[in-house]
């Protein structure tokens, strides 16, 4: 098994950010009401994870080998410096744009799933690409399972769900059951 | 900042200059107490993962009582205790007499949940694997956990020929020397160590062999 | 004042109404699962029977205790209860502890019914979450299979059955793999006809599948369910299958032993077909099953258990309002140029 | 212990590195939107009803500043919120009169006859279009409450005669009942105006008789007992025309037969427990 | 003939039972004349008539009482010679009262009417227009429409065909049947004569293949070379509705808010046309129909001839009555007719059958939840998604609901129909409507 | 001063219960959800947010006149982020066991949304005294709701509480309460029970105050 498929399918799937890490919660819970507006979240964060991811690296690779203590700090002064520049930049050229996605980038900076990217991928020694594979791959399992949440919390707006179950209780059990379903993707590919 | 008439921020407005020294200030301060934070706790913390280290590695390799760190760069094996980004590493482990008795070689890939990291040693005389043991992993806790957990599982490492190759096989079906008992029920994760030290005998035993020469003595 | 008449009743067009409701659906599933039912009390013994009861129990119970006052009768009376009790039950292995059947019943209406809203606006089969429950909560009991006892063994009751409550069984005797545990562990097929029959180890409802296509039949006769599904997840796993075998015929079982064996069948039929949990759209019905067939094959052969067929079912329900969403059928007289 | 030296000096040169760019970026990238809307914004009720005419709270703040709408204009915010929008904008807070919903009907379940049984989704509006759900008046409340569900704010309920009870402390005027009416028997009438007709059929006599007991029967006296000009019949109902001078009593209820034309200290319908016994009495007098 | 070997049909739609045994071989029978009839001014589709008579006024058969309101609005001629007794709210169909015009009839007169033919070879397109809107006739197929605004058709139109609509897919009705079998020449000559004024090449009638006898006699009374087909239709509910028809006949779909005319098409149906050929054959202006009064609570079923503005309580009574125990009375068909409240309606222009029935026809022991099961989308013949529209309008979320494209629902009922859980479909959808309708008419 | 004691009770009171973090404002879900799965996990995560949350309310809220408005976000984070680091160097040191258990989610206290809310909503806006009172409730409060279902889930999911065996070796336990879908799952369930509670509690006084005028 090619070790970046792997690393791609494993947080897509088997280890989930959302379903199986618990991170990015807050999104997930907050903003999964609406269809599209989760659809772009989940574009705004695969595009943060993957400049996350670029951060991480050339910390990493460039100043933390003379003081590995300040991991933490740094990643979140530099993740969260870059995003809202890009923010900036992405206000002043395509305001189009900015409504589609960049509402959602200050959203995103304080969020775990991005911290914890960064440091997973720091943890488990990823280089350059394995990084970004890493970070796309676990972007696009946010957004799948942000999506999905999105579809089901829609349709329940429809139907009589007891009022004392709505709201939170209601979608930490939704989470639950998919995250009872993501689990037959576990020990995918690494069985043969 | 001139076009704070309507932007109605409040009192004074400070200009850029003093967020810029407040933020410097703040990072100054801060990495002046993390840095005390970091080195008075830094000999308590690598002690300790010394330590992890080390029993992990007398564990797997019975006998051993003192080691070595060996890194494989320009297709020969050399001491090198400073760790690198990037290192190809393993530990040589010498018994009380100072003798080369084995080596033990980390190893990873992926399990049922996630990837597990795994430590085993390997006696190159006898081209048999001496122990096993699981640095990391996230298996099922009452079922892939056994690897580690089950006694009668890491038992089957403790002298296991590497002679053709490791497979793992059902309980009470016949074996061979190099064949080892799957856990009931844990089959994926008992398959995933086995395929984890194969993997790494395939990268490390042709680089043993080809570096046996003096300079992995002491 | 004038005299009195008769008052008239008011009521909307239209007037007349199909005879069939959704009551009537209902009974003819529980009749179409009888045989295999039947089949699988043959095979398995009172033991099977029992984990059947107590899974019904349950649900039943459950959708009991949680229903307003005023609706509890009417609630069980739509049957929905008893089926989901009965597919669950279906699903089970027949020497699982009956305390682990009552909770799998309980979590099935409580967690996969009950929090939704009630019957019709559950998103995922309540039947398979509460498979998916007891498997992720029970694995090694779940997937502890007894050898068929046959009929002349009706009244051997397997110890592990009789545990007592949130106590670990004992499992008496030998355990029996069942026939995609051979082929996943071990490479080993099983006779087909031993797969039609039934004279497999396996759930209590899945090893006959002849039963399971006989009552599948009464189904679409009666037009209770959706022919699209099983036809898309039926035909799209033999087809995949047939791709992969035909590249390695040792390593990968045929298409045939891929529909027969395990749960294919009475998912395909009776679970995936459950019309609340499923899309709505004639094409949406497509996705969903070719998605389902699809995700079966690739669990069972590269995936870490010997059989997918639940979670395909429940990854593609959580998909179902996305596919009903984006299929919707073009609208009389849109979209269309008139020369 | 080159840390010590080390951390500090990156920490803090990355402090200013990124607070140098940000200043400059801030400072040539920021896009200029007026601070007071999002301010503004926040004193709103925040219930996003409408009832100032436009899609919602933020367009209504957008509107406010730009000076176009005054804030009173907003019915939902109570009215010190409306004092602190207008001290925040330095406006007008505009003149601010006390509304409240007002059914134009009163018969009831008690009251009115019913001709036909309705059986069907218990609705107003799907009633009333099934040959105007069994009513015999086909201008009165249906009494299947569309309007205590489209009202946000829990003013309405029904009353055990099936008619719908305005809590006046909780309207706040939005008008959502007006809309959700099929019947279109609310208004929004001034709190202050207390002459208020119950009815809105415009049948007269017998034939409006024969439909409720409380009907109004287009008999005339109400107008006549009021001040000149101030109540007219326009289509067999009695209008009451505030501005037209004279001064409104309670006097033109007093010989109503059916007691259509009320005086309303506060809601509507509290009394009719003993009043329309009363009335009843009479209606039986008079057949 | 190719036609004769096809039956024509549409994708989707639902098989309710016919029921027309008790009244399909039926002759059309004249109604008596009773004492009193109400004329609502509004029974056509748009604004209301205009009387032109005071109370008091003696009136004949047939003499114009009410002239339109405007151009969406047609004449109302007196169905009986008497006196107009009163301009005056009275109750109608809908539930609602309608301004109507109350006439009395003249016990002693003999109601004849004068007939006379008129020319309609000579007509200009306008003229034609105005001569249909002084006849008052309007679409008998349910809808009421103005017949005289369908022919005028808009510059840069042209109508290249007729369709005749003898679908008659309701349950229960046969009145279009027995107009076909008992009246094909005046039938075929009220085609004539909209295929000459129109300019229209052809013309096709369409008749469902459960009225074998129809489409055989119509086929025997075309004469050779007249450009009329009869094209047989599947038995299907709603064959009728004429986006349906068109699509059965020609495969072509009308776009969603055309109209046929779009196609180059007028669809009519059976009665209209009568009602064309009545007035210009026979000066005999719309003021009586064919209704259909049948039902499980009818003691006589029988197709009558009726004058408008019969009271239903009269034509019940001339049917023998109600038997024992009748729930429920019906205007119009099963599937989209309105029931009535009170037996003092009056028979409408657009009034097609009177249906008594003894047990409430639509009443499902009980209402299940939607279960999804999509059998109303497999039924609806527009391709709408039913189930969604109902649960959407249930939440009230009728915002929503245009997306889904409610406004396309033509009502047909077929939905509500086939739904076994008893959810009734068409009504949610037709509050929804309503609701936004009323919206979208308060937002400035 | 009685009063203002009153007040500062009224502070800690608010975030175990009233105002709790978790139950009631749904902050905090990750850590939350990931290192609940036993009760010692649940304390050390606990014990950590705790220092974190008091030591960074302390000084921001002593700082709060000195730190410029713009900067302020940026200013408490740097605050928030040194605490963690030298909360995760202490906690390797002391106890390395549990530190590895809690793995990465140790520095993700620094994005947990509850802390840096409870610095901009009121730390940078109130006294010292304060401050340290709200954020000692608000942790307070967050260790409950790690404890509650810490405890719920290595009950079920081990048949143990901090590690001691509770039912004896033949429980079956149910391994889903340590799996993901498990802490969701009982997450949901528990804000089900609690929403519940209130709901009773409020509907008995709705009663109480009934059967008061009644009898009046
Ligand atoms: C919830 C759950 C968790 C599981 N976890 C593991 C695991 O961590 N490692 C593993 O090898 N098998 C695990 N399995 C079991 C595998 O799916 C598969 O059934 C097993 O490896 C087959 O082994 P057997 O052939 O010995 O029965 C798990 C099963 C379930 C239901
Ligand atoms: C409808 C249905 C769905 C099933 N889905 C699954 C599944 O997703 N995963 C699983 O392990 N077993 C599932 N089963 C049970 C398997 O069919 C049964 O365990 C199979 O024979 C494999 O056994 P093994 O896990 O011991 O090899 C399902 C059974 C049925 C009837
Ligand atoms: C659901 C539905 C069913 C209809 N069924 C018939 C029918 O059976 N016969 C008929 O003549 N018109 C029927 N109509 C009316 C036709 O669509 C069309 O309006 C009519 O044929 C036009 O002719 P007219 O204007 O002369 O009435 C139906 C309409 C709808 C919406
Ligand atoms: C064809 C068909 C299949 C069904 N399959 C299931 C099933 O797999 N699981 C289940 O719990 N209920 C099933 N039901 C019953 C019912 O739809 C189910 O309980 C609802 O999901 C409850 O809302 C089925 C019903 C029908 C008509
Ligand atoms: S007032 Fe109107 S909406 Fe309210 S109950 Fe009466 S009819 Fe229905
Ligand atoms: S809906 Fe009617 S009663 Fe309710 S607040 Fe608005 S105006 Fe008042
Ligand atoms: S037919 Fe009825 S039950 Fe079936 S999907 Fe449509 S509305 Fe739902
Ligand atoms: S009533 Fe409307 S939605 Fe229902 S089948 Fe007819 S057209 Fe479709
Ligand atoms: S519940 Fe199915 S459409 Fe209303």
């Amino acid at each position: 098994m090619n070790e970046l498929l792997w690393i791609f399918v494993s947080a897509l799937l088997i280890n989930n950010f959302v379903l199986s890490y618990f991170l990015g919660l807050c999104p997930f819970l907050g903003v999964s009401g609406r269809l599209d507006t989760a659809f772009r979240l989940g574009l705004a964060t695969i595009f943060v994870m993957l400049i996350t991811a670029l951060c991480s690296w050339f910390l990493n690779t460039y100043v933390l080998v003379y003081a590995p203590y300040l991991r933490l700090i740094s990643f979140i002064v530099v993740i969260a410096s870059t995003v809202q520049f890009i923010e900036m930049v992405i206000k002043k050229l395509s305001p189009a744009l900015f409504k589609a996605l960049g509402i959602f980038l200050p959203l995103i900076t304080t969020n775990c799933a991005i911290l914890g990217l960064a440091i997973f991928a720091t943890n488990r020694g990823y280089g350059l690409a394995e990084g970004l594979v890493f970070a796309f791959g676990a972007g696009a399992g946010f957004t799948l399972a942000l999506v999905l949440m999105a579809g089901i919390r829609e349709e329940v707006e429809l139907s009589d769900v007891p009022a004392l179950i709505r709201g939170t209780a209601m979608n930490l059990i939704i989470a639950g059951i998919l995250s009872m379903a993501f689990m037959g993707f576990a020990g995918l590919f690494s069985a043969t | 900042m001139s076009s704070s008439r309507n932007t109605h921020v409040g009192k004074g407005d400070p200009g850029s200059l003093k967020l810029i020294a407040t933020l410097s200030f703040a990072g100054l301060l801060s990495g002046l107490i993390i840095v005390l934070a970091y080195e008075t706790t830094l000999p308590t913390i690598t002690a300790y993962k010394a330590k992890v280290l080390e029993e992990a590695v007398f564990k797997v390799l019975p006998g051993v009582t003192s080691m070595q760190r060996l890194v494989y760069r320009d297709r020969a094996l050399t001491v090198n205790d400073q760790v690198q980004k990037g290192d190809e590493a393993i530990f040589s482990g010498f018994d009380a007499s100072g003798r080369l008795v084995g080596y033990a070689i980390p190893g990873a890939g992926p399990g049922f949940q996630d990837t597990i990291r795994l430590l085993y040693g390997y006696i190159p005389e006898q081209r048999k694997i001496s122990g096993m043991e699981i640095l990391e992993s996230r298996e099922t806790p009452g079922l892939g956990d056994k690897i580690y957990k089950d006694p009668a599982f890491v038992a089957n490492f403790e002298s296991l020929s590497v002679d053709p190759e490791i497979r793992a096989i059902k309980k009470g079906k016949p074996k061979a020397a190099s064949d080892i008992d799957a856990i009931t029920g844990a089959t994926i994760s008992s398959k995933a160590v086995v395929r984890i030290i194969n993997e790494a005998n395939r990268l490390w035993l042709p680089r043993l062999e080809q570096a046996s020469g003096p300079e992995a003595e002491r | 004042m004038k005299p009195k008449e008769t008052r008239l009743q008011l009521q909307a067009a239209p007037l007349l109404k199909q005879n069939m409701t959704t009551g009537q659906t209902m009974r003819d599933v529980l009749l179409a699962l009888l045989p295999a039912t039947l089949a699988g009390l043959w095979y398995f013994g009172l033991g099977a029977l029992l984990v059947l009861l107590c899974s019904i129990a349950g649900a039943m119970l459950t959708e009991w205790i949680f229903s307003p006052a005023d609706s509890r009768f009417e609630r069980l009376s739509d049957y929905t209860a008893l089926l989901t009790g009965l597919l669950l039950g279906l699903t089970l292995p027949p020497a699982l502890p009956l305390w682990m059947a009552f909770i799998g019943g309980a979590a099935a209406i409580g967690l996969g019914k009950l929090i939704w809203g009630g019957m019709g606006q559950n998103l995922f089969n309540p039947a398979l979450v509460g498979r998916a429950f007891l498997l992720a909560t029970f694995p090694i009991a779940m997937t502890t299979w007894s050898p068929q006892t046959g009929p002349a063994d009706f009244f051997q009751i397997s110890a592990s059955n009789l545990a007592a409550p949130f106590m670990q069984a004992a499992y008496d005797g030998v355990s029996a793999a069942t026939p995609l545990g051979l082929m996943k562990f071990e490479q080993q097929s099983t006779a087909l006809w031993a797969l039609v029959s039934g004279n497999t180890s396996g759930c209590i409802g899945e090893t006959s599948g002849l039963l399971l296509l006989l009552g599948g039949l009464y189904l679409l006769l009666r037009r209770d369910l959706d022919w699209r599904i099983p036809a898309g997840i039926l035909g799209s796993a033999a087809l995949f299958s047939a791709v992969l075998y035909i590249l390695d015929p040792i390593k990968f079982p045929g298409p045939l032993f891929s529909i027969f064996s395990g749960g294919l069948l009475l998912g395909a039929i009776y679970m995936a077909t459950d019309p609340v949990t499923s899309p709505l759209t004639p094409r949406g019905a497509w996705i969903f099953a070719v998605g389902i067939g699809l995700l079966v094959i690739l669990i069972r052969i590269y995936g870490g258990f010997p059989e997918g067929v639940m979670y395909a079912i429940l990854l593609m329900n959580a998909a179902t309002p996305l596919i009903d969403r984006y299929t919707q059928p073009r609208v009389f007289g849109k979209g269309i140029k008139n020369q | 212990m080159s840390g010590l030296l080390v951390a500090p000096a990156i920490m803090a040169g990355l402090g200013l590195f990124f607070s140098v760019i940000l200043a400059v970026a801030y400072r040539f990238l920021k896009v200029v939107e007026d601070p007071r809307i999002e301010e503004t914004e926040m004193l709103l009720p925040g219930s996003n009803c409408g009832a100032c005419g436009q899609p919602g709270c933020h367009a209504f703040a957008e509107k406010l500043v730009l000076g176009t709408l005054k804030p009173s204009q907003c019915t939902v915010a109570s009215a010190d919120t409306i004092d602190a929008v207008a001290d925040l904008l330095d406006v007008d807070p505009g003149q601010q009169e006390r509304r409240v919903a007002r059914l134009r009907c009163a018969g009831g379940k008690n009251q009115a006859y019913q001709i036909a049984e309705y059986r069907g989704f218990e609705n107003c509006r799907a009633a009333a279009s099934v040959s105007g759900g069994g009513k015999g008046c086909s201008w009165g409340c249906l009494g299947l409450g569309d309007c205590g569900i489209a009202c946000d704010f829990d003013a309405i309920h029904l009353n055990r005669n099936g008619l719908p009870e305005v809590d006046i402390d909780k309207c706040t005027a939005c008008g959502d009942c007006v809309e959700a009416c099929p019947r279109n028997l609310f208004v929004l009438a001034p709190l202050a105006q207390k002459l208020f007709v119950q009815c809105s059929t415009p049948l007269r006599g017998d034939a409006a008789m024969a439909l409720c007991k409380v009907a109004c029967d287009a008999c005339g006296r109400c107008a006549a007992d009021a001040a000149q000009g101030l109540i007219q019949m326009v289509e067999n109902l009695p209008l009451v025309d505030y501005s037209a001078g004279g001064p409104a009593l309670p006097d033109a209820t007093f010989r109503c037969p059916t007691g259509a034309i009320q005086w309303l200290e506060g809601p509507q319908f509290t009394d009719q427990g003993s009043a329309m016994t009363r009335r009843e009495n009479r209606y039986a007098q008079l057949h | 003939m190719l036609s004769k070997l096809l039956k024509f049909s549409f994708a989707h739609g639902v098989h309710p039972r016919e029921s027309k045994e008790a009244t399909v071989s039926l002759p059309i029978q004249r109604m008596p004349f009773v004492r009193e009839y109400v004329m609502p001014l509004n029974q056509q589709l748009g604004a209301p008539s205009k009387p032109v008579v005071e109370v008091g006024a003696r009136v004949h058969r047939g003499e114009l009482i009410a002239e339109p309101g405007a151009f969406i609005s047609t004449s109302l001629h007196s169905p009986v010679a008497g006196w107009v007794r009163a301009i005056d709210n009275r109750r109608y169909p809908g539930g609602v009262f309608a301004r109507s015009i109350v006439i009395e009839a003249d016990p002693f007169d003999t109601q004849q009417f004068p007939r006379a033919a008129r020319d309609w070879r000579q007509l200009g397109a306008e003229e034609f227009v105005a001569e249909i809107q002084r006849a008052g006739i309007v679409g008998m197929g349910g809808a009421a429409f103005p017949a005289h605004a369908k022919y005028s058709i808009p510059e840069g139109q042209h109508i290249e065909h007729l369709l005749v609509n003898g679908a008659e897919c309701e349950p229960f009705l046969t009145n279009d049947h027995r107009m076909m079998v008992e009246r094909p020449d005046d039938l075929l000559r009220g085609i004539e004569i909209l295929l000459h004024n129109l300019g229209a090449r052809s013309a096709t009638i369409g008749v469902e293949t459960n009225k074998p006898d129809a489409i055989e006699i119509l086929r025997r009374h075309i004469k050779p070379g007249q450009p009329i087909q009869v094209a047989p239709l599947r038995v299907k509910y709603p064959q009728g509705a004429e986006k349906m028809l068109i699509k059965s006949i020609f495969g072509r779909e009308v776009p969603a808010g055309g109209l046929p005319r779009d196609l180059g098409m007028v669809v009519n149906n059976v009665g209209s046309v009568l009602a064309v050929a009545d007035w210009f054959e026979f000066g005999m202006p719309l003021i009586e129909r064919v209704v259909t009064v049948s039902g499980d609570g009818v003691e006589q079923p029988s197709n009558l001839l009726v004058p408008l503005g019969t009271p239903l309580r009269e034509v019940l009574k001339f049917c023998d009555g109600l038997k024992e125990g009748v729930s429920q009375v019906v205007m119009g068909g099963p599937m989209m007719g309105t029931s009535v409240a009170s037996l003092d309606v009056p028979v409408l222009k657009g009034t097609s059958g009177i249906l008594a029935f003894r047990k409430p026809r639509s009443v499902q022991s009980r209402e299940y939840a939607c279960i999804r099961c999509g059998r109303c989308l497999e039924a609806c013949p527009y391709f709408l998604n039913p189930s969604r529209l109902a649960r959407l309008a249930r939440a009230r979320l009728y915002e929503e609901m245009p997306r889904y494209s409610i406004m396309d629902c033509v009502e047909c009922g077929s939905c509500t129909f086939s739904c076994p859980s008893g959810i009734p479909i068409v009504q949610l959808i037709r509050t929804a409507k309503s609701q936004l309708r009323q919206s979208a008419g308060k937002v400035v | 001063m009685a009063k203002h004691k009153e007040d500062l009770h009224q502070e800690f009171i608010k975030g175990i219960w009233r105002d709790n973090p978790v139950f009631v404002q749904v902050l905090g879900m990750c850590p939350m959800l990931a290192v609940t799965n036993t009760a010692v996990n649940a304390l050390a995560m606990g014990a950590a947010t705790f220092f974190v949350l008091v030591g960074s309310s302390f000084l921001v809220s002593s700082l709060r006149l000195w730190i410029p408005r713009q900067v302020r976000i940026s200013t408490y984070i740097i605050i928030i982020a040194t605490f963690v680091t030298v909360t995760d160097f202490t906690l390797e040191a002391l106890v390395p066991k549990i530190h590895k258990e809690l793995g990465a989610f140790i520095p993700l206290i620094v994005v947990n949304c509850m802390i840096l809310g409870r610095q901009e909503a009121f730390a940078s806006r109130n006294s010292v005294r304060l401050a340290v009172m709200d954020a000692l409730g608000m942790a307070a409060g967050f260790l409950f709701a790690l404890l509650s279902l810490g405890t719920v889930r290595e009950i079920l999911g081990e048949g143990k509480l901090f590690g001691f065996s509770l039912f004896g070796p033949d429980f079956e336990p149910w391994v889903i309460m340590i799996l993901p879908p498990g802490g969701f799952l009982t997450l949901g369930l528990l804000l089900l029970f609690f929403s519940w509670v209130k709901e009773r509690k409020q509907r008995l006084e709705q009663r109480l105050t009934q059967l008061e005028s009644e009898a009046q």
